[in-house]
């Protein structure tokens, strides 16, 4: 265990919504696949830049401009810290992950893959890592192919090895599903890429709140994640990239910042990451962010590990006591997501019984159409749970469903 | 035979009476499509089904004195109730009646929170099949 | 003149940051065409919606998802009404205008133009008006033409007529200039394209705060806004569209939200405008924004006119009296936005010493090289007032400069 | 000779008395440039140019018992006045102390604000220019 304490009474209080009442109840969050909900911190760094120095960046020599443009930076050195990267050139600021997938897709698929060369995803992958593929291959004559689930919602690697061949040339596959709660054996899947001279590319949407990254351990070509999902504002969201694939791409977009000389016969374009950050960005949210990767920072991953296992694994008892209810996704490596069906109750009908107890859950397909269509389901009742939920919680939830059951 | 309004009426008033509370507005909407006629599975096909965004709905009409007879159901309970209440109004009217019919009491009844934003509008869709089927069985001289 | 009054304590009272010191100094704030400055409503909204009901919208049945939808959606409707778009379909979110740009560039233009088709902009675009077409046209092979800019800064539009050919088949124009302050004749450009079958985009980064937009009335077939320019927050920006050409267009980024089905072997996209917006979208932000036009609404596009107007009148003024200094940009039509020269003082060292005396200025080529490069200059300082400013603070600045050169 | 680190020591200890004002710091460092020994406009080439984001500077030099003299100047007189002190550090130096010498001034005396964020770093080229100069002096066979 690390030396810092876990207090979650502490965690809880930095959070406002968890005081609010929902239907006269005490909103208990179950949906934080979805979002995650925003400490006091984040929130008040956004307000802050607003009323105290609020002004574009990088261009500007005014003190404002340049307060903005500091903290604006210091985001990106804290992202490259926590996810390791070699260099903050290898940070690019998106509106989220589903940007950063197609950035990577026009920007890398397009110009360095060719006609019937071969991509990988796999059936567990979020519509946002499914759909650009989909149109860039479709686009290019290139191939799409994707690796079975098993039964148990663990990716079937043999079947994997199997799909790779000559042509085989970039992988992109989720670290951990927002459907099934599995956590993917990445680094075995890269490390095999990499003997096959594939480009990687992992979607840490579900994954970076969680447990530790680190891209250079990884060895991943591209490490795409979402700010929304890790306690940090909506529209922010960041690619990791090598810095020597990054540097021989063409830019995603054009326009201001990503320049270095614009002239109607030629222009030249910035260098790296600013090459990638066309016009003006998201300037006060990736300041809230900051706060966000301090927030997980200062728990730090040891407590979050250990104490996000202990409460997945008492949801997944109380859970699997209910009569009727049959998760879907029992992956032994996985994280707090439990997509459920129940025999007696609809899953919608369900989402909103409990809703009008304070329960927030989601149901449906959750972005992930073809694997329900694998586990011939329409959709599931989804709780996907992050630090600041507690046993409690899970308790009255249960209660709550047995309730409706009997 | 009341009008469709009279109807809406009839209907807003008895949701006054639940006082915009959410859960009994809920019990009550559940109740009201456990209410329904039985609905023959056999009659539960394509052509019948209107797509909601996480539900499906049937609907199946006969034609008597001039006037459809609705019945229908729903793979989830609340969206039967909803289905229900459609029903109610639309049920034993003339086509003519139906086509003209603008639906007011779902604004008034609180129940657009259970229709959903924009996006899972299930309840266009549902009132569009009504339409459709008064529609076309609408006499051609008029 | 309107009814509604203008009070410009009032309107300052609302702004929080402009009663912050910098260097000692009052702030005095003239950095408006880089971004304009937020009041307290919109800060608060974000404060809130983070604070009460946070929540990833559209897909959730859960009371937090279902207000968090309902706020963003109003946002859509605030703006379908605030540019007079026929319907709401026609709003799509983006980041800002330069994302918004790139979309129309890849979806349509991409998608519409063939080689040597030819495009129009004009000399004194912006770089995200100018860079996007750059690098659609050269993997195209299509030609890109440029209005020249008169001596006066205003459009040359005998030059355009005759840029005019059968191979013309869009132009993009900035509806005013970032630099010069020049209102361009959108209206008679526009008119002079449809008769000539050319599909028309207006860049209306500058002139959305200042008056206004009534798109149906332009009938230009694309428009596109930055919110954080019209004091509302950074990340978040508007393409028009007319509904027939949507219709047509291709999504432009692939991911959750943009589709109706998603399946290995076909996917269908979702209807306008979630078709082209993929992925979670920067919902605090977009319901941020709707406070921002509330605010300009609440004023009033008479009292805003009137207002700058006289504002615009008493700088010029006061600056044509300064020794050494030089307008760039006279039009008759323009808003307050001064790009100058002095004699005896670069425009750095100016940035530099008015921040010393807390005036926020901009310096440079303000992402308008090709601009700077006709009127044989580096770089210029710019004052670009919004409501808020007064003529109080337009003596002051004059005085510094004053005391500088002298 | 003083080594380039105790000339830079100084020259934290002059900034010092300004107390980190803005403006008072802003009128030393453009005395200090309006102190630098006239450059020739003929040496004003492009081979002599450091281009920062919004300032142009020269920089040229010779060598005088192994020694490199810099001279220089710039269009806007602040960054004149951070090239000033750059050639009071680097100035009759031999080529080998340049190379070796790390620049700690600049986040002493507060002078960062005027070199800007990363964005427009200028120093950075600056200092380049310099140390390019005294490796091409360097005397080969060592
Ligand atoms: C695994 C996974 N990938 C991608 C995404 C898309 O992220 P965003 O909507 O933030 O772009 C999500 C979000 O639901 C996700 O869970
Ligand atoms: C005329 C004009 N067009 C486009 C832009 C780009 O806007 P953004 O940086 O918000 O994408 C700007 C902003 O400076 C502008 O002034």
């Amino acid at each position: 265990m690390s030396v810092k304490s876990f207090n979650l009474v502490k965690i809880r209080d930095q959070f406002p919504i968890l005081n609010k009442k929902i239907n006269n109840h005490q909103l208990v969050y179950f949906d934080n696949a979805a979002t995650t909900q925003k400490p006091k911190k984040v929130i008040n760094a956004i307000n802050e830049y607003y009323s105290e120095y609020n002004a574009n960046i990088h261009r500007g020599i005014h003190t404002l401009a340049e307060k903005a443009t500091i903290e604006y930076e210091k985001t990106r050195k804290s992202v490259s810290q926590f996810i390791n990267s070699k260099s903050e050139k290898e940070i690019i600021f998106t509106r989220g992950t589903t940007e950063g997938i197609n950035l990577i897709a026009s920007s890398f698929v397009k110009n360095f893959l060719k006609k019937e060369d071969e991509i990988i995803i796999s059936e567990m992958e979020h519509h946002s890592n499914i759909v650009p593929w989909q149109m860039i291959c479709e686009e290019n004559g290139i191939v799409l192919k994707t690796i079975n689930v098993l039964e148990n919602g663990e990716i079937d690697l043999d079947n994997f090895k199997e799909l790779i061949n000559d042509k085989t040339k970039f992988l992109s596959i989720v670290h951990t599903s927002n459907t099934l709660g599995t956590v993917n054996p990445i680094k075995q899947i890269i490390e095999i890429c990499k003997k096959n001279n594939i480009t990687t590319m992992v979607d840490g949407a579900q994954a970076s709140a969680h447990s530790k990254i680190n891209v250079q351990d990884l060895n991943c070509d591209f490490f795409v994640l979402s700010a929304h999902k890790m306690y940090g504002p909506t529209g922010v969201g960041i690619v990791y990239g090598k810095e020597e694939i990054l540097e021989k791409m063409p830019p995603y977009m054009g326009g201001g910042e990503m320049i270095k000389e614009v002239n109607f016969l030629k222009t030249t374009y910035n260098e790296l990451p600013y090459k990638f950050e066309a016009g003006t960005p998201n300037i006060g949210d990736v300041i809230g962010f900051n706060k966000a990767l301090n927030f997980i920072s200062d728990i730090g991953f040891d407590n979050i590990s250990s104490y996000e296992k202990k409460l997945k694994d008492y949801a997944s008892n109380s859970l699997n006591k209910i009569d009727g209810l049959k998760i879907i996704g029992n992956s032994k490596n996985k994280i707090g997501i439990f997509s459920f069906t129940l025999k007696k109750v609809h899953y919608y009908d369900l989402g909103l019984l409990l809703d009008s107890k304070g329960i927030a859950i989601r149901t449906g397909h959750h972005c992930t159409q073809p694997l329900m269509d694998k586990f011939n389901l329409e959709g599931t009742a989804r709780v996907s749970l992050a630090i600041y939920n507690s046993k409690e919680e899970i308790d009255y939830f249960v209660e709550k469903i047995k309730k409706l059951i009997n | 035979m009341k009008t469709t309004d009279s109807i809406q009426k009839d209907i807003i008033n008895n949701f006054k009476t639940l006082d915009d509370d959410f859960e009994m507005t809920l019990n009550y909407l559940i109740e009201l499509g456990e209410g329904l006629d039985e609905f023959d599975d056999k009659d539960k096909l394509e052509i019948n089904l209107v797509k909601g965004c996480q539900s499906k709905v049937w609907l199946n009409y006969k034609v008597k004195n001039d006037k459809l007879i609705f019945s229908g159901d729903s793979n989830t309970s609340i969206t039967k109730g909803l289905l229900s209440l459609l029903i109610k109004v639309f049920s034993n009217q003339l086509p003519e009646d139906i086509i003209k019919t603008k639906l007011f009491f779902i604004n008034k009844t609180g129940l657009c929170r259970f229709i959903g934003t924009q996006r899972s509008n299930g309840l266009e869709s549902m009132e569009n099949k009504f339409k459709i089927i008064a529609l076309a069985n609408k006499k051609s001289n008029e």
